[in-house]
């Protein structure tokens, strides 16, 4: 048993929930994401047991492109991230009617397909072909179930793919140019390759505007905050849960190792815009009339600092990033999935016309307060976890940043609990409010069970990642 | 050689039958035996050998694009049982017209002479200007026609003289003796000379800027069967034969011995960049899906013509660009034929709801769509890799570069059609589930997708 | 008997032809009568025609001339199909003028 | 460098080719002035029967044969057909716009110097043009040679005619609408 | 075993808390109530027991129970120290805690959310406990958050009024300024010493050789910004009379007894890295005592009985960092301990008298509760004279000390802790007099519910009188007892034991008689002239200066709380739609050129093959003419 199982189960699972027509769909969808999981905790187990999981097999000889998935500890990290929130994000969707579910559950599982492959692919062109793979379904999910006018919607979600791909392509003629040098995509390949000052430049400016769009990075982020208020809310919480991440991933994986004195020439550069990004972000999220725009820019500054902890190319850094990306995942999936309750029940996202609801639903109050804390990086949580190693690594690179970047825990306060106010708190709301329903219940009570477990015993993810991140610190550090 | 006498008899059967009052049998059978000729044309590959005074040269080259030409006449073929349904006394003319348009695409690809070059280019064109003008009713149909006859025997006529100024150099039209000859340093400046006016004449064939004003109009007017031969066969013939004639005539060596080649070099790069941009930029407007198709077309003229930097390596790259091409255009055609088959224009409004009413169909216009746009998995996507592996190997970073601003661009037209199939209300009833047109559209893009995922079956053969 | 180029020299037929072509040219540029522009392309392939078998006694070869057939075989082919889509225009919208040509734009 | 005929000295052959380069230059261009389709026509006729008489000049009688056939009695005829079939004259003719005439003018003078200009700028050819005294072009070589050495292309161009016929017809058929 | 005590003592609320977040409701209100006490009770018995450990062999316990965060050069466990200081926190948390969790199932019985006001409680005393017994910097930083939180969820326990929810969050985003300098501040310690481990860092930081002086000074600094926040020091301090939104009892131990001291607890935890960094002790002591002075100064005039109070204990706790500031730790520990049994006992009476006059806090409508509630208005007296400094009440020695070691250190700050403590002295009497004689102000409906409240909450308020009142017993001057208890602790020689010499006795008896001339003027204002305060549009000058509390909350919103709302509506429709407007700028380029291109094509066949010619002659005047 190797990685590619996952992806088999995946890809199978998304035709089989395309023909397994509307009214099954969701549930085989399910099952075949649950699947997933149980066979990423067995790989994982194999892993630790020290088997040998990777796939290699040459696929394209001329230029040499290879079927090469290797897991190590981030990579798995990583797809244990997919593989847990597929399940939810799926199962959180339970409530709501799709037209043409069928196809609309296919593409979920594509998309988880498509990223698990990202996160596993150690050949350049393959890891970008599941790139760019994860692209198309998404697209189709938020221009057809997307919500909204829809020649708003239409707009947002081509700026976003052509935005997203504009990124991208700069980074597969990067990979091509790094090719010419090793003559193999392989990442082992192109770790040996020496380039020079210049070059470096180059190939990670060209990285990193594929990154900077998709994780995003201000100012790439403009397409961020339309979309996912456009998107359905699975399409949200696949981009901002998963999605994102890829990003960010992808900064440890490639851009770094791949442009090491690049990225040390120009790391203030790119802390700082990490940094911005947070301030930014906050601040923009403060006056947001539409809950969702409101998590997307949440997100935009959370993701700042992320980035900012992987350009710190310290291992601190590296490791609370690649924490803090599991702990986001998780929590801004729950924050989406608040607000979609909150939409099932009300029919609007506008934060103006809720209010009030907190007396009608204690359980839904305490489990969106969690996450709104959680968000905050509350100790004890998760999130504080990832955001305390970050911040620490950027401390020890200039404590500037770590003042500056530690905003984020005075407005990130000051945003998430104005809007929970204004969406929760207050007089008595005349509509009826529902409390959470137990499948509901059940997507959130996983998603906090979580971030609480590992914000007290971190360790096990520590350990995981750690070897590999130190494997990539040493590349960058090799000369 | 095989190949081509079986085709031009498989032409003169075409007609025989109309005699014979076979008339339902004609699509059948030439399809039939088309294949019977791809598999003689699949036997004869490999083998190096020239016939007739070498008048035709067997290559892995020709054969692998001759099998792609007949690959795609296969579907254009069984894509014209729908399309002339209401002119059935016609169909024998239109299909024999299509299988002779074949012979000469073959001959522009395995032609060991000039002389066959030239006819066969004129067997392509002549039977272009029919088919652009075989609508005889439509005044559309008629100025495209005659746009493209005008401005077709223009070019004609230059080709023509750059033949005349080569054999003014040479003295000879056989291809393996300008071959030899191209290096020696008492050439006469005509063969240059004679080479840029058939490379223009070419150019104008694949639509490159700047001679590829006619291709939108031609496009537009012509019968929707006839753009999609022009914009998937032609255009893969008229850019294989380019190659061919650069490759074969040593065109590279020859302009680099009198220090013409990296003028040259600085000309394709140009022509290159102002295709593709002028090609995607124009596309961004346009409302008539097979202008717009026109316009992308120009743009791939410009990616296909990037091969032409690296004349010595990029053979298989060219075959899999222009297979990937032609494939996704094929099936984005096919698509295209059933969805205004009874509209009077093909605007794209007459696109919106495809996704719910013919989902199966949309699906593959957008797969072919994507293809195009250079999309991942699809094999549109790994022809541009290849091609700018190739030319970045080459050294040509920046053109490479602007090639992929232009492939973001591209994007925009695209999505403008995959947005109105899946995000408008179907505003007509669309009945009928015409099986060839399905067939073609599924079959094609199935290779296309093959072609993505397999991207060595093809890239190697011409190693 | 000797070589008549010696006498008018081959630089001087390739002048006469160029000239002739860009005559050719020019008619089809000049004129909006659709005859006129067909005749003006047979100028054109006329004068490629004249240099082909002016190059064939450069270089005494037979070819060059062979070569001339088939051209011509084109021009007679291109002749009849390019009347035959002008006679159906004729037909349809009742002028030759290739200034009415102009529906298909943008 | 042009090669300036000596007119003083000029044999009867560049007497001969002079006066026929102006014949065939100023039909043309006559076919191209000429409002009247026919008057075109009838110097397109003499500008053919100039060439033809380059041909033969150039000793190649057979060609100049066909040549008038071919152009002058069958493509002339062609036009005439045409031109008559659709009664066209001078009437006909719609008024070109100046930037049409500019253009053209442009474009020739353009093409025209930048084409004398890179023969001129080539190395002339220098020394006496061999005559090898073979018999190159006369019918029977020419037969030889067209339908041996070039059999195939012979074939094929039957194949272009053939298409041209189609063609021709297809685009000329009236359909039956109801069947 | 020790590890198992200290288990039990933290997770008991935990407990607590679970049991009353998911049974709580079904449980009914004094079933939840009485679990909510009964946890904390038995953690107040383990800690009695722990304390009962700790005196008799002298060591603090270390319990280690896992790895927690690994960072490359620091690694932090989750672990605790109970030691001599954890521990006398602990006693007082979980004392106090105890009788306020009583106090609090009379007081809350109405309310329809109790279980969670239960849940709350439990989950706040789980924090402080952890927060107070933590190991190392991190875990007390859970703590210090999560004390936060139920501050947070208290203050907003009447979560249907917006302004009780705005207070809330204005408490959580101060202390969360704070939380950012005392992360800074961790950052600091862990990169010079690679560790933020309390034992560590001392030995760390005795054997250091060659110290990084003005670093540590930074990070001393930003750990004191964090004690600021939670402590309520200028410029911090707002959110506390604010937080009075919430329910009294809440008030009272979470405002005044115990959360509030954690900021005092933690520089107590750090003397070793005060101690060093002594410009940084300065700041602390000017803060202090500006703090003690401006909040006195406010308290002067509010009318509200909890805000009183509130700015009673900002000052107080003004007072306690400024001993802090003169490295008298054990001054300060000896006021927290003071200070939270007496004002417990304050916000209690007052809770008591909220209660009974149904939700009345305003003072100008109180007056002559002294008949309707005898022992509230006994065991506020206590205390307030305990406050006032009165003699032989423990709040005098306690404050005697801070201002003796004032004196010793700088005359200037003596002298403005002493005005700050005759002006409590004026205030708490004000409020006395305002609310327990005379004549009752309010409603006649009011006014025929008086009563005293139930024993629940009466049986607390005596015993944190009795408290009160015997409490300085535990550090009587020349002989005392906490200083001895709490040595092993500190670096430096105690600061606080001073030789009680004539000096001493003068300035004991100034206090006193400062602390008698405020009682003496607010008698003489409020009793004698029977002086109500005016109604809020008639004040005027300097109080009304006093009463709207120097606008400094005006300031802040004007200073940074605008700027940053209007910079955000700046970003949102401006710079965001810009940047928007950028990226579709390109596409709308790209599209404009499409539109004029498309004129280029105009169907001229003419034109066409115009351009054909010129691209040729381009092409070939530049290949062959070009040279």
């Amino acid at each position: 048993m190797n990685v590619s199982t996952i992806l088999i189960i995946l890809l199978i699972g998304a035709f089989a929930t395309y023909f397994s027509g509307d009214k099954l769909a969701s549930k085989v969808a399910l099952l075949f994401s649950l699947a997933a999981l149980g066979c990423s905790i067995v790989l994982l187990n194999n892993y630790n047991a020290g088997e040998n999981i990777s796939v290699i097999n040459s696929w394209i000889t001329q230029p040499k492109i290879s079927f090469a998935l290797n897991a190590d500890g981030l990579g798995l990290a990583m797809v244990l991230l997919t593989a847990a929130l597929t399940p939810i994000i799926i199962f959180s969707s339970f409530g709501n009617e799709y037209k043409n579910s069928k196809n609309f559950y296919a593409l979920i599982l594509f998309m988880s397909f498509a990223m698990t492959g990202t996160f596993l692919a150690s050949d350049g062109l393959l890891y970008y072909i599941f790139w760019e793979l994860a692209l198309i379904p998404i697209y189709f999910i938020a221009l057809i179930w997307g919500n909204g006018d829809a020649e708003e919607r239409r707009k947002a979600v081509i700026k976003f793919f052509i935005y997203t791909l504009a990124g991208s392509l700069f980074m597969l003629t990067a990979f091509i140019y790094l090719y010419q040098k090793a003559g193999s995509f392989l990442i082992e390949d192109l770790y040996k390759v020496n380039l020079s000052a210049c070059e470096q430049f180059w190939i990670f400016l060209a990285f990193f505007l594929a990154y900077a769009i998709k994780i995003p990075i201000i100012p790439f982020h403009t397409w961020q905050a339309n979309v996912y208020q456009k998107a359905p809310t699975v399409g949200t919480m696949l981009l901002s849960g998963i999605m994102l991440k890829m990003g960010l991933y992808s900064v440890l994986r490639w851009q770094l190792p791949l442009a090491p004195i690049a990225a040390k020439e120009y790391m203030y550069i790119f802390i700082a815009l990490g940094i911005a990004g947070v301030i930014y972000g906050s601040i923009v999220a403060l006056r947001q009339k539409d809950l969702k725009k409101l998590l997307a820019y949440s997100s935009l500054a959370h993701v700042g600092l992320i980035a900012a902890g992987s350009y710190t190319l310290t291992l601190d850094g590296f490791r609370g990033a690649v924490m803090q990306m599991i702990a986001h995942g998780f929590v801004v999936v729950g924050l989406f999935f608040a607000a979609e309750v909150i939409f099932r029940r009300y029919e609007t996202r506008e934060i103006e016309e809720m209010g009030g609801i907190r007396a009608q639903s204690p359980k839904f109050t305490s489990m969106f307060l969690i996450l709104v804390l959680a968000s905050v990086a509350l100790p004890s949580t998760f999130n504080f976890v990832g955001e305390f190693t970050v911040l620490y690594s950027l401390s020890q690179v200039n404590i500037w940043f770590a003042i500056l970047g530690g905003t984020t825990i005075i407005l990130g306060a000051y945003y998430m609990l104005r809007m929970f106010q204004h969406v929760m708190l207050g007089e008595t709301n005349s509509k009826a409010f529902a409390d959470v329903t137990l499948n509901e219940g059940i997507s959130f009570a996983v998603i906090i069970a979580v971030l609480l477990f590992f914000g007290f015993y971190p360790k096990p993810i520590t350990d995981l990642i750690t070897p590999s991140l130190e494997n990539i610190l040493q590349v960058i550090n090799k000369n | 050689m095989n190949t081509l006498i079986a085709i031009t008899g498989l032409g003169i059967f075409c007609l025989l039958f109309e005699i014979l009052n076979l008339r339902k049998a004609i699509i059948p059978i030439t399809i039939l035996g088309l294949l019977g000729v791809l598999a003689l044309n699949y036997c004869e590959f490999g083998t190096e050998q020239s016939y007739y005074n070498n008048m035709i040269a067997v290559s892995k080259f020709s054969t692998a694009f001759s099998s792609l030409f007949i690959v795609l006449t296969i579907f254009l073929v069984a894509l014209s049982h729908n399309f002339y349904q209401n002119h059935p006394t016609k169909i024998s003319d239109y299909v024999a017209i299509k299988v002779f348009l074949l012979a000469g695409a073959v001959a522009m690809v395995s032609f060991g002479n000039l002389a066959m070059f030239f006819l066969g280019i004129e067997i392509l064109s002549i039977a272009l200007y029919v088919l652009a003008a075989s609508d005889r009713l439509n005044i559309k149909s008629n100025e495209a026609g005659m746009k493209y006859f005008l401005m077709g025997s223009f070019a004609s006529g230059i080709i023509l003289f750059g033949i005349c100024l080569i054999y003014g150099a040479m003295g000879t039209f056989d291809i393996t003796e300008i071959h030899e000859s191209a290096l020696s340093a008492e050439l006469p400046i005509w063969f240059p000379i004679g080479l840029i006016l058939m490379i223009i004449g070419m150019l104008f064939k694949v639509a490159a800027v700047p001679f590829h004003f006619w291709a939108p109009d031609v496009y537009e007017g012509s019968p929707a069967l006839t753009t999609a031969l022009m914009s998937t066969l032609a255009k893969v013939v008229a850019i294989a034969t380019l190659f061919k004639l650069i490759s074969g005539m040593n065109v590279i060596a020859s302009l680099e011995n009198q220090d013409l080649l990296h003028t040259f070099e600085v000309i394709v790069v140009i022509i290159s960049i102002a295709s593709m941009s002028v090609g995607n930029i124009m596309a961004l407007r346009q409302v008539n899906v097979k202008r717009m198709l026109a316009f992308s077309g120009i743009s791939h003229a410009g990616f296909m013509l990037m091969t032409l930097l690296t004349v010595s390596a990029s053979a298989g790259v060219l075959l899999y660009y222009t297979a990937a091409y032609a494939l996704a255009g094929i099936a984005a055609f096919s698509v295209i034929l059933y969805v205004c088959r009874d509209q009077d224009n093909e605007d794209i409004t007459n696109f919106h709801g495809l996704g719910k009413t013919n989902p199966l169909l949309a699906a593959v216009l957008t797969a072919s769509l994507l293809s195009m746009a250079g999309i991942p998995i699809f094999s549109g996507f790994f022809a541009k890799l290849f091609l700018f592996n190739q030319t970045i190997q080459a050294g040509y970073i920046g053109l490479v570069i602007v090639a992929v601003i232009n492939s973001i661009i591209s994007v925009g037209y695209y999505f403008k059609l995959i947005i109105a199939m899946y995000s408008k209300e179907p505003n007509q009833e669309r009945t009928g589930r015409p099986f060839l047109i399905y067939a073609t559209a599924v079959v094609s893009i199935v290779l296309n997708i093959a072609l993505g995922l397999f991207p060595s079956l093809v890239l190697d053969l011409l190693k | 008997m000797g070589n008549i180029l010696n006498q008018i020299g081959i630089e001087n037929y390739i002048f006469l032809s160029v000239v002739l072509f860009c005559i050719g040219i020019f008619g089809v540029l000049y004129r909006r009568n659709a005859i006129i522009v067909f005749m003006s392309i047979e100028i054109m392939l006329n004068a490629v025609n004249l240099l082909f078998v002016a190059f064939s006694t450069y270089h005494q070869d037979a070819q060059g001339q062979v070569f001339v057939f088939f051209s011509m075989a084109v021009a007679a082919a291109e002749v009849a199909v390019g009347l035959a889509i002008l006679v159906s225009i004729f037909r349809n919208i009742g002028s030759i003028s290739i200034d009415n040509l102009k529906n298909l734009k943008g | 460098m042009i090669h300036i005929p000596d007119f003083a000295h000029a044999t009867t052959i560049q007497v001969i080719f002079c006066f026929l380069a102006f014949i065939t230059v100023i039909t043309a261009f006559l076919t191209i002035f000429s409002r009247n389709p026919i008057h075109s026509a009838i110097y397109l006729v003499i500008c053919f029967f100039s060439i033809a008489g380059h041909y033969l000049l150039l000793n190649s009688q057979f060609l100049a044969v066909v040549h008038i056939i071919v152009y002058s009695g069958a493509i002339m005829i062609l036009f005439l057909f045409t031109i008559m079939l659709m009664n066209l004259n001078e009437q006909r003719e719609v008024h070109r716009p100046r930037i049409t005439r500019l253009g053209a003018i442009v474009s020739f003078c353009l093409i025209l110097i930048v084409l004398i200009a890179i023969f001129i700028n080539s190395k002339p050819i220098v020394g006496e043009y061999d005559s090898t005294g073979e018999d190159f072009q006369s019918i029977k070589v020419l037969g030889k040679i067209l339908l041996d050495e070039y059999m195939v292309p012979f074939e094929f161009a039957s194949i272009l005619l053939l298409v041209a016929m189609i063609g021709t017809v297809l685009l000329s058929k009236k359909e039956k609408l109801n069947k | 075993m020790d590890t198992n005590l200290a288990l039990i003592l933290v997770l008991t609320p935990l407990l607590g808390f679970l049991v009353n977040v998911f049974f709580g409701k079904s449980l009914g209100k004094t079933v939840s109530g009485a679990i909510g006490t009964i946890a904390v009770a038995i953690s107040f018995v383990v800690s009695l027991l722990l304390f009962n450990q700790i005196t008799s062999t002298g060591k603090g316990i270390e319990v280690t129970l896992f790895d927690w965060i690994q960072i490359s050069n620091l690694k932090i466990n989750l672990g605790f120290l109970l030691d001599q200081l954890s521990v006398l926190w602990l006693l007082f948390v979980t004392g106090i805690g105890s009788l306020i969790h009583l106090y609090s199932i009379s007081y809350m019985h109405d309310d329809e959310n109790m279980h969670k006001f239960f849940a709350y409680l439990n989950l706040f005393v789980f924090f402080m406990i952890t927060l107070v017994i933590g190991s190392n910097l991190l875990v007390l930083f859970i703590g210090w958050e999560g004390v936060g939180l139920c501050s947070y969820l208290l203050i907003g326990f009447w979560h249907k009024n917006q302004d009780y929810n705005d207070a809330a969050k204005k408490a959580f985003i101060m202390n969360r300024i704070g939380d950012l300098g005392l992360l800074i501040g961790m950052f600091i310690i862990g990169s010079m010493f690679s560790t933020l481990d309390y034992a560590t860092l001392k030995t760390a930081i005795a054997g250091a050789t060659n110290l990084n002086l003005p670093l540590l000074s930074l990070a001393a600094l930003c750990l004191f910004i964090g004690a600021c926040g939670k402590s309520a020091q200028i410029p911090l301090y707002t959110w506390l009379p604010d937080a009075m939104a919430g329910p009294t009892p809440v008030s009272a131990l979470i405002h005044a007894a115990t959360m509030v001291t954690a900021g005092i607890f933690m520089v107590t935890r750090l003397n070793f890295v005060f101690d060093l960094a002594t410009d940084v002790q300065s700041v602390i002591a000017i803060i202090g005592a500006i703090t003690s002075l401006v909040a006195a100064t406010i308290g002067l005039v509010q009318t509200d009985i909890k805000k009183v109070l509130a700015y009673s204990t900002v000052s107080q706790l003004g007072l306690m960092f400024l001993a802090l500031g003169f490295g008298a730790y054990e001054v300060a520990v000896f006021h927290v301990i003071t200070h939270a049994f007496f004002k417990a006992c304050l916000f209690l009476g007052s809770g008591s008298v909220i209660h009974g006059l149904h939700g009345e806090q305003d003072m100008r409508n109180m007056g002559g509760l002294r008949k309707a509630m005898p022992i509230t208005f006994w065991t506020m007296l206590i205390s307030s004279l305990a406050i006032s400094g009165v003699p032989f009440f423990s709040g005098f020695f306690s404050k005697d000390e801070i201002l003796l070691t004032a004196f010793h250190h700088s005359i200037p700050l003596y002298v403005v802790g002493s005005v700050a403590s005759i002006m409590t002295a004026f205030y708490m009497f004000r409020l006395m007099f305002l609310t327990f004689f005379k004549e009752f102000r309010g409603t006649e409906e009011q006014k025929h519910h008086l009563h005293e409240s139930g024993s629940l909450i009466t049986i607390p308020l005596i015993i944190l009188a009795i408290l009160a009142t015997f409490g300085g017993l535990i550090s009587l001057p020349g002989n005392s007892w906490l200083n001895e208890y709490l040595a092993p602790l500190f670096a430096k020689a105690t600061e606080g034991e001073h030789h009680l010499g004539p000096t001493e006795y003068t300035l004991m008896g100034v206090a006193v008689l400062g602390g008698l001339l405020g009682i003496l003027i607010a008698y003489i204002k409020y009793f004698k002239q029977d002086n109500v305060p005016e109604s809020d549009e008639n004040i005027t000058g300097l109080s009304k200066v006093l009463y709207n509390k120097y606008y400094v909350d005006e300031v802040y919103d004007a200073v940074f709380v605008a700027p940053v709302n209007s910079l955000s509506k700046f970003f949102r429709d401006y710079i965001e739609t810009g940047l928007s407007a950028l990226v579709f700028g390109l596409g709308k380029i790209a599209n404009e050129i499409a539109f004029q291109g498309k004129k280029l094509q105009t169907g001229s066949i003419g034109l066409y093959l115009f351009v054909f010619v010129l691209g040729l002659c381009a092409i070939v005047s530049y290949i062959f003419l070009a040279q």
